[in-house]
């Protein structure tokens, strides 16, 4: 087992740069990808080795970059769409809701829509306004469509690659507060599948269901817990649409609680899904009522004060002392 | 229309006349084949009106009036080529193979989508105004890293031309020098409103401010929009990349089954594009020109006649799908919400042939 | 009291005539909404009376309408957008969720965003693709929105003008299959605030939350549920951002059950958000899990299919009858 | 830039030139106050610069470069205009009347606004790339209802010039022929991208293709920016509808502080532009035609540097806003899960002052 340590952000870099290899129809599009390697230098170099033709800097028009990947996935490329920021994507929610979403269906599956848009997602960087925004649940809600999310080095450069060579299309969401944290990576073998969810620490008396860069904040929270006896298990969901629900259920019956952390708004998000979800199939063994920690229901505030509005350990450890109050 | 920029070479009465940079390139049995073709999609379409009518299909988009613009640019297609219409494109359809029948199926609600798109080299319908015109440019960047000698042609209406995702387009065909030629029909309406509204001055003018050539066509003359997408395919795939077609064109009939263009324009209109007719000018070239015998003309219709019966047996014939058809190539691999979806659905009770 | 019956167009173009007979401001955009009064006739006539500086046909650009309209919400004026279609609405989600829901608060309250952005929206014509979409979830997610729903003619004559002169942005969603579904409209007197939700029917077995169309759906449920003995409480919704949460609690505190009723596909849609949100605040109270009776989680069917799509009596009884046995 | 078309009026070198259409109307004191402009926002935009480097803005936006076609623009607006700028238009916010203090706001990430924008008649910036290009549209349509004699100002870049938002802000200003101009600021770059990118023949091209005139102008003359933008303005004003400038610049450093534009282009080309400075030239014609005193010039230095140092103080003494402030404003009336939230963070004991 080859395993070498690197930055979430050098982990994209050379998932991509493998997929590439392996496959000549791969190409990257996007704003600014090309001789800048991207704001966050996730396609550094790549359009120096491989050519303008396959790392495509695309005018400034998002629902183009979605909308002509779409032409080249009819025509038989696999187009990986860079967003720069999340806030960027809706201009082309059009062509991903109503044609990338739909097209393989329309076709009775004549049209393999094998895209996948990179949107690197969440706040917590200090930056001005639609640059730190969670728009997931807009595509999870959306049929035909899959969305995942990396929360590790080694998830990272494993699940792109799984993403490109995936038939379905796929909203990458990578946590870009995490772009410059570093982890071990396994260049052998991919640690799980895309789509499953992972259980990141054990525990027995609360679950804990977070992804992207709040799958940190729940392990810290995890961890303050623990020195107050409280034991957390961790559940990296990895695939938000579709979830990995067994593995969920799984956790929940054994621990009777369920907390999720996410740094999306509450309405209508993740976690209400999550909480409905797991609600529903864990009627007799929730000691205590589905908890969501999520942003506030207001527009992203100035950075200044994000991290009020950012889902906080402190605020994680509020939602875990109610479950663990709720009886007992 | 300025001058020699609107290209026309044969007169609603069916007279050629000369045009400085366009002469037709077809022989009589060539031209035959166009007319041929106009009257076949013109009685299919009639055909599918009256089926909607009599209830048999939820809706129909009438095509006449743009027989010459469809056949037209249609025909001038190589079979390599590969084409992105919107919901109005049956006589392209037609040229490109897709049957009456498959063409309908989206009308009859049975499907989505209709038939086969990379058969036929033909895209499914696009309902989403504007949406097919950059999936157009985008597969022409994949001819170009293909390094095939083929082009790409998309249509689109007047209206349809206010939308971002056409303009967007542009900019990208420009910036591309993409294979792809545009044909706009123009046929002066989107729904109640006119093509006035949505721009000021013809609307082949976009492209030059984009860098590429536009050009505007009578679409009523079949002759002439298959020479104009000729070269403007043959230009697309020479690497001299894209060209804006502007059909002028007319809309004959209602928006759809669902319209009541009385609402909004004046029978005398029409009947001035009457007198503009695709079909009729072909015919009176063939008679006189070409001294076509009545017989053939009348075989043509019979021929006509007997695809729309054809139609409306098949179309007759055709059954709602199955309901669990629904979660079928939602997505390509498994997933378990289709699982699920498709195992409550068997529970209700809901079986083949419901 | 004056009261006379109409359907539901109707009450809304009277709605929308008295809207622009009481505020000068009030204007009307959309596609075809002029001459041809809207492909539904809801803005029937209004041009002529009106004008067409205040009843605007737009050319074909939803982003530019929505756009405009923001442009004309600065300068004062309160725009009636139309969105011919639910399907049509996607163009424009960049301006919604960018610019309609943010520039209040941007401006720190300087901009009143007073627009409505009309949506005739949910299933059940026999339409093709894309006319028959439920997107309610996407706006509801989205802070600085509301969305409400009518389901009766006197709460469209109602609920429209109460939006019009409502200061925030509003994405009012129309039943389309309800259009023409006669109704006693009271014209003195609006029954409800625009925000409340409403019980239609008492009951006390069962709590069953639907808006929009859903809300008659729902209606015949109960209806078919007392012939077997199980009383139904029906509530419309009404608003679905923010919901009306207390109404609900109300009455599954007093039925112990939850059965919700939505068109929209399930994930992380409204469904989701209710069964999340009154499984925590009742906790105590459900008896049986919240179920959700949705749309299936595939893009909108060709209509000929269209009613094994959309919830149907039969699948509501189901649910009905799963939480009447969970346990009793 | 093609002949005459290209307007410019004072040379790099500081001389005036004769164009056919267009000379200079300002005298000397109104030149000097546009030096004046330029100076201190050039210098504001120092400054901003040197406090981000000192971890006292999270960003900023440099406009170097830039100043002629903001001032030039700008000062040719009258008070009841109004403007919609992106993210770039520090000089323009500047002659609104914004505050250099306001204008930090949003870089020291304190506010996702900064000012009142109904107070100076100019919106907040816009990030998302072009959307308020239709918020001026619709603005200028108001207007239009209002019967009153205004116009309407807003502006993009080169790279934002490719969004469906701008270009169907184009269809519409032509079609109801609002009373608005578009100052395009090709500044070359969108980030790394040349504008080349974007465009195959120059931008203000497009404009012709919609139906209204279209400029380019030599961005870096503010004595021609002024002229031509005042010309447009009272077009829009007098009903003659839209124009687009395109202001030919430079963006002479990097696209925001967070930038290397080092990794996409070379010195050299910088280099170049340094010769076209927007403020030297002015400087030049100062002092030679107008024989202005180098004590006059001095004085407007030190203006800007009392200014700069105000604008130091006032950043730093900028505190973050109370966390519940994020709770203000989202919406007009009351509304539940505002309330819900502001409990919950009361609750967790944030207060004033954090
Ligand atoms: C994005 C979008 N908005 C609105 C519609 C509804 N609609 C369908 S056809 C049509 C008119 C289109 O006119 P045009 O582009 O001229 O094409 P034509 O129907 O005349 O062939 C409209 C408004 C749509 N299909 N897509
Ligand atoms: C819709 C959208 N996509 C991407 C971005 C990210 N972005 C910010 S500025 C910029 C370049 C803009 O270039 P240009 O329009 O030329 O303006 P300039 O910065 O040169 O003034 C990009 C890509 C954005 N703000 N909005
Ligand atoms: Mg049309
Ligand atoms: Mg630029």
């Amino acid at each position: 087992m080859s395993t070498t340590t690197m930055t979430m952000a050098r982990a994209l870099n050379e998932g991509l740069r493998r997929a590439m290899e392996a496959n000549k129809k791969v190409l990257l599009m996007g704003e600014d990808i090309g001789k800048l390697g991207g704001v966050f230098r996730i396609t550094d170099g790549l359009q120096k080795d491989f050519g303008e033709d396959r790392v495509i800097d695309a005018p400034l028009a998002e629902s183009a970059i979605v909308g002509t990947a779409v032409g080249l996935a009819i025509r038989g490329y696999r187009t990986v769409v860079e967003i720069q920021f999340d806030g960027f994507v809706y201009p082309a929610f059009d062509q991903i809701v109503s044609q990338v979403a739909k097209l393989h269906k329309r076709t009775d599956g004549v049209y393999t829509m094998g895209l996948v848009i990179r949107l690197p997602f969440q706040g917590g960087i200090g930056a001005i306004e639609h640059h730190s925004e969670s728009p997931e649940a807009y595509f999870a809600h959306t049929a035909g469509l899959r969305v995942v999310s990396c929360a590790t080095p080694n998830d990272a450069y494993w699940m792109i690659q799984q993403a490109i060579e995936h038939d379905d299309p796929i909203i990458f969401c990578e946590p870009k507060s995490r772009y410059w944290e570093k982890g071990e990576v396994d260049l052998d073998q991919p640690p799980h599948g895309l789509f499953d969810a992972v259980v990141r620490r054990e525990g027995h008396d609360v679950t804990m269901i977070a992804y992207g860069s709040m799958v940190k904040t729940a392990l810290r929270a995890a961890e303050a817990a623990e020195a107050e006896g409280v034991s957390i298990e961790v559940i990296d969901a990895r695939s938000l649409a579709p979830f990995d629900l067994d593995v969920m259920i799984e956790s929940v019956t054994k621990t009777g609680r369920l907390v999720i952390v996410q740094e999306a708004p509450p309405t209508a998000s993740l976690g209400s899904e999550l909480a409905a979800e797991l609600s529903e199939r864990c009627f007799y063994s929730l000691r205590a009522p589905a908890l969501r920690v999520s942003a506030y229901h207001v527009p992203y505030p100035p950075s200044r004060i994000e991290e009020h509005f950012r889902p906080s350990v402190d605020r994680v450890l509020d939602a875990v002392d109610r479950v663990m109050e709720w009886e007992s | 229309m300025d001058g020699d920029e609107f290209v026309q070479i044969l007169t609603p009465e069916g007279q050629r006349v000369a045009h400085p940079l366009y002469e037709s390139s077809l022989g009589r049995d060539e031209v035959f084949g166009l007319y041929r073709d106009m009257v076949i999609v013109r009685r299919l379409c009639n055909e599918a009106t009256s089926l909607q009518r009599q209830g048999q299909l939820a809706l129909w988009a009438p095509l006449q009036g743009q027989e010459a613009a469809q056949i037209g640019a249609g025909r001038a297609l190589e079979a390599n080529d590969f084409t992105f219409p919107s919901y109005r494109e049956h006589g392209v359809a037609w040229c490109r193979g897709v049957t009456p029948k498959e063409m309908l199926r989206i009308f009859r609600a049975v499907t989505n989508g209709g038939w086969d798109p990379q058969k036929y080299r033909h895209s499914v319908p696009t309902v989403v105004l504007g949406d097919q015109v950059l999936h157009a440019v985008g597969y022409a960047m994949g001819v170009q890293r293909d390094g095939a000698h083929e082009a790409v042609m998309t249509f689109f209406g007047d209206g349809a031309s206010s939308q971002g995702d056409v303009l967007e387009s542009f900019v990208w065909a420009a910036s591309f020098n993409a294979p792809v030629v545009f044909i706009l029909q123009n046929n002066q309406w989107a729904i109640s409103e006119p093509a006035s509204l949505q721009a000021r001055i013809p609307l082949y003018h976009r492209a030059q401010g984009f860098g590429f050539p536009g050009i505007q066509v009578d679409g009523n003359d079949v002759l002439a929009m298959y020479e104009v997408t000729r070269r403007a395919l043959d230009l697309a795939r020479d690497g001299g990349g894209p060209t804006l077609i502007e059909a002028y064109t007319y809309r004959m009939g209602a928006h759809t089954t669902s319209d009541d263009p009385t609402r909004y324009r004046v029978d005398a209109e029409v009947e001035i594009w009457k007198h503009r007719d695709p079909v009729e000018r072909v015919k009176a070239l063939l008679t006189r020109e070409y001294r076509m015998k009545r017989a053939a003309l009348d075989e043509v219709t019979a021929q006509a006649e007997a695809i729309a019966l054809q139609l409306r047996e098949d179309v007759l014939a055709m059954d709602a799908p199955d309901p669990l058809s629904m979660f079928d190539d939602v997505y390509a691999a498994p997933h378990p919400l289709i699982e699920r979806g498709r195992r409550e659905m068997i529970e209700l009770g809901v079986s083949e042939g419901h």
